[in-house]
């Protein structure tokens, strides 16, 4: 069965390694800080200008001068740190954050990235994707397979306006996790139930499938 | 060296239409709050706003769309603003969208004297269009300049007679970059302190970067997404 | 994320002859004493340090000159050194010498992912030879590149168990941007505190950077140049 | 009379305006501290990482952690920062500190300076030197006009590497006030009972002498 938004989180989780800094993008990748496996100690980033955020404020406790990239109030942990956006953005384009996980509109085999703009729509802008995007060692993407037309969204290349060029290697979507390499897309992993036909059928770019396809373990 | 003025009518003279203005702020966490109302006040037009974020319809950068003041955004992020996607899809207002670390590296460097450096970000992207193009470390990068304003506005928690400057939390984000890069600074504080008061050690923005400060008459700090757990 | 090591022994594990490292301090202020010491007693030799100043001849990195085992100094200023001198002379050391600006700049654009900016310090002078040379605003600037290194070295006033640092007055100096600047970052502190002691809105540098930190055994904080009035 | 060096530098001073932030050098230049005049408030900047420099520490208050950059023990004053070095430059090359005094052992009637090497002599390094003057709006150099063989030192082309190529625009000597224009040297004041001739004979660059050449008012 395909997974829902906290089986996506649940699965990135896995990812997570004890010690890493990781930078959450809004929507599903938020989610990923309610599943760190047990053991593993992580520090959250947020380009804002905080490094050790921590759980949502307790109602009446909400600080205005507070807050996430996604302009949501937050807390911090023991240890946190403020800095500029200046600082911020040295931490993400200079590697000391190890992990970015983000969600995307659409992504290429060639580890292309399109998640900030549809042309004749509204453009929201790029924040501070475009950065995390080109500088991030490890960047796994959070999406859909499909998008509301049951049309593939991972693709032999993007039709959208790129977030960033070759830098995907991973992506997790309700249906499995694909790794990139070589201009292909290798599948990795199934969820629970899903078929690898399922996984061919709604996948338009090129896919490396093995003999084996484990079922996730979550 | 005094940088105090009485108030905001008189920290922002000097301030007119068609000029450039950055504006601290990351959403509506940290912006001169004071300093845009008077901007609405004064009825300067044509400006130039460098800014991460552009308000929302009725509080920030969003009063000063209302009235149509503004001419051009320089921005990171521009949703949750239905007066700005009007404007900006009719034509009447300029946007230039930009990397968020890119902007903030760019007002950093107008005021370090740095005019251009290389970045990895918007590589491969429609931000690359036009621009130089080259490779460190087996990585294309691109060139990026240096952004300054005639006027750069920020928000600080406490600053003293001298200028100097200290932030609160996520409140400082933009703020001491754009207090860098402006030919005349004016910062908005919520308290002002006498010189000495502030501890050398920890001043996040140094009083040199500052031609004028004042005390904020009132703070509404709106929260854009108040989100909370629930007590026990 | 416990940063915590036991000592300047564990601290420095790792570094070996060969390698690249940086060392906070400017004069002998804000010098990592221990680190130092302790690279005297491992004997690693053909190493290349950055650092805006070599230390005088009995103290700093002047001991690791006395012991050899310096291959190459990338600094601003290397006066006061008589060792120095004689192997810069004889061309046993090789010395790049950096205007103190770009040095520090070229440290936190190192850090930052930047891998070159263009600065206007040392055109026209023998600094620029080799080097690009692109006019902005009028103005000649030559293109400077970033350094990194394998360790970073540097000492802080108080630091806490996820690495976070403070330093006090002009001990800061170059210890910022080469804390950013290391693959590894290695910080000696004064006083090393739990989590949770230092105001997260005061932290000079963020733990992100420093993978080890260890509270120095002793600090004698050689004056190079004591000047003083008179008491009444 | 030729000036002293205290001289030197309350001639300087005299070019101090209220609400200046300034760059000293060592030697003479840090003189000039001594002489601001009434009614003028200026503040300090060392580019080893302080704003708001006050006198030397009494006896038995020197701190080790508080320098200027010539390495001497200093005191603050209220209302003082302190900051890393790549914020001190971003100041100075940004162009925040409104004037830079620095000594020299040439200049030459372009506006170049030579300070920091002599070739075949121990090279002791430029320090933040070429940062300061490469970005200085107003420079004015301290120096003696001639060397110890009597040789001028203000010269049509420096003869040592240089620090800086055509940044230098005002020069206070023993003997005068120089600015430098169009390629040439202006003789603006000399010092109390110098004459224009021995100031002629001394300089090696080209000089342009107005009719009147008023004296220094110390």
């Amino acid at each position: 069965m395909a997974l829902d938004k906290n089986g996506i989180a649940k699965r990135i989780a896995q990812e997570l390694r004890d010690g890493w800094y990781v930078n959450l993008g809004i929507g599903i990748p938020t989610l990923v800080a309610n599943f760190i496996p047990e053991g593993i100690e992580v520090e959250f980033q947020s380009e804002n200008g905080v490094l050790g955020m921590g759980p949502f404020p307790f109602e009446g406790e909400e600080d205005a001068d507070l807050i996430n990239a996604g302009k949501q109030t937050i807390t911090v942990q023991k240890g946190a740190a403020f800095f500029d956006s200046s600082m911020s953005f040295a931490m993400i384009r200079g590697q000391h954050v190890q992990l970015t996980v983000l969600g995307a509109m659409e992504v290429s085999q060639s580890g292309d990235i399109a998640n900030w703009k549809i042309p004749g729509k509204m453009v929201k802008g790029m924040g501070g994707a475009m950065d995390l995007v080109a500088s991030a060692e490890n960047i796994i993407v959070a999406m859909m397979h499909t998008n509301r037309e049951n049309e593939s969204k991972i693709l032999k290349e993007c039709t959208l306006p790129l977030t960033g060029a070759g830098c995907v290697k991973r992506v997790v979507t309700e249906l499995a996790v694909l790794e990139i390499k070589d201009n292909k897309f290798h599948l990795i992993e199934r969820a629970p139930g899903v078929s690898v036909e399922e996984i061919v059928s709604k996948t338009q770019g090129d896919l490396v499938v093995p003999e084996v396809v484990p079922e996730m373990q979550l | 060296m005094n940088k105090v003025v009485k108030n905001v009518e008189d920290a922002l003279t000097g301030i007119e239409s068609g000029m450039t203005l950055m504006l601290g702020g990351f959403g509506l966490c940290g912006i001169p709050e004071n300093s845009i109302q008077q901007l609405v006040k004064l009825g300067v037009k044509d400006l130039t706003c460098i800014s991460n974020n552009a308000g929302v319809d009725d509080f920030g950068l969003g009063l000063l769309l209302q009235q149509k003041q503004i001419k051009k955004m320089i921005s990171s992020y521009v949703g949750e603003n239905a007066e700005f996607e009007r404007q900006m899809l009719s034509g009447e207002l300029i946007v230039d969208l930009i990397p968020q670390g890119s902007l903030a590296e760019r007002c950093r460097a107008g005021g370090a004297g740095i005019p251009a450096f290389f970045t990895p970000a918007g590589y491969g992207t429609e931000v690359a269009e036009g621009k130089e193009v080259r490779i460190f470390n087996g990585k294309p990068h691109i060139l990026e300049s240096a952004l300054t304003a005639d006027f750069a506005i920020v928000k600080a928690w406490k600053g003293d007679t001298e200028g100097n400057l200290v932030f609160k939390a996520t409140a400082r984000n933009f703020n001491p970059m754009m207090a860098m890069a402006g030919k005349i600074t004016i910062a908005e504080v919520e308290e002002l302190v006498p010189a000495g008061e502030l501890d050398p050690n920890f001043i996040h923005t140094p009083g040199i970067f500052v031609q004028r400060i004042f005390k904020g008459e009132k703070f509404e700090k709106r929260i854009e997404q108040r989100t909370v757990r629930k007590n026990n």
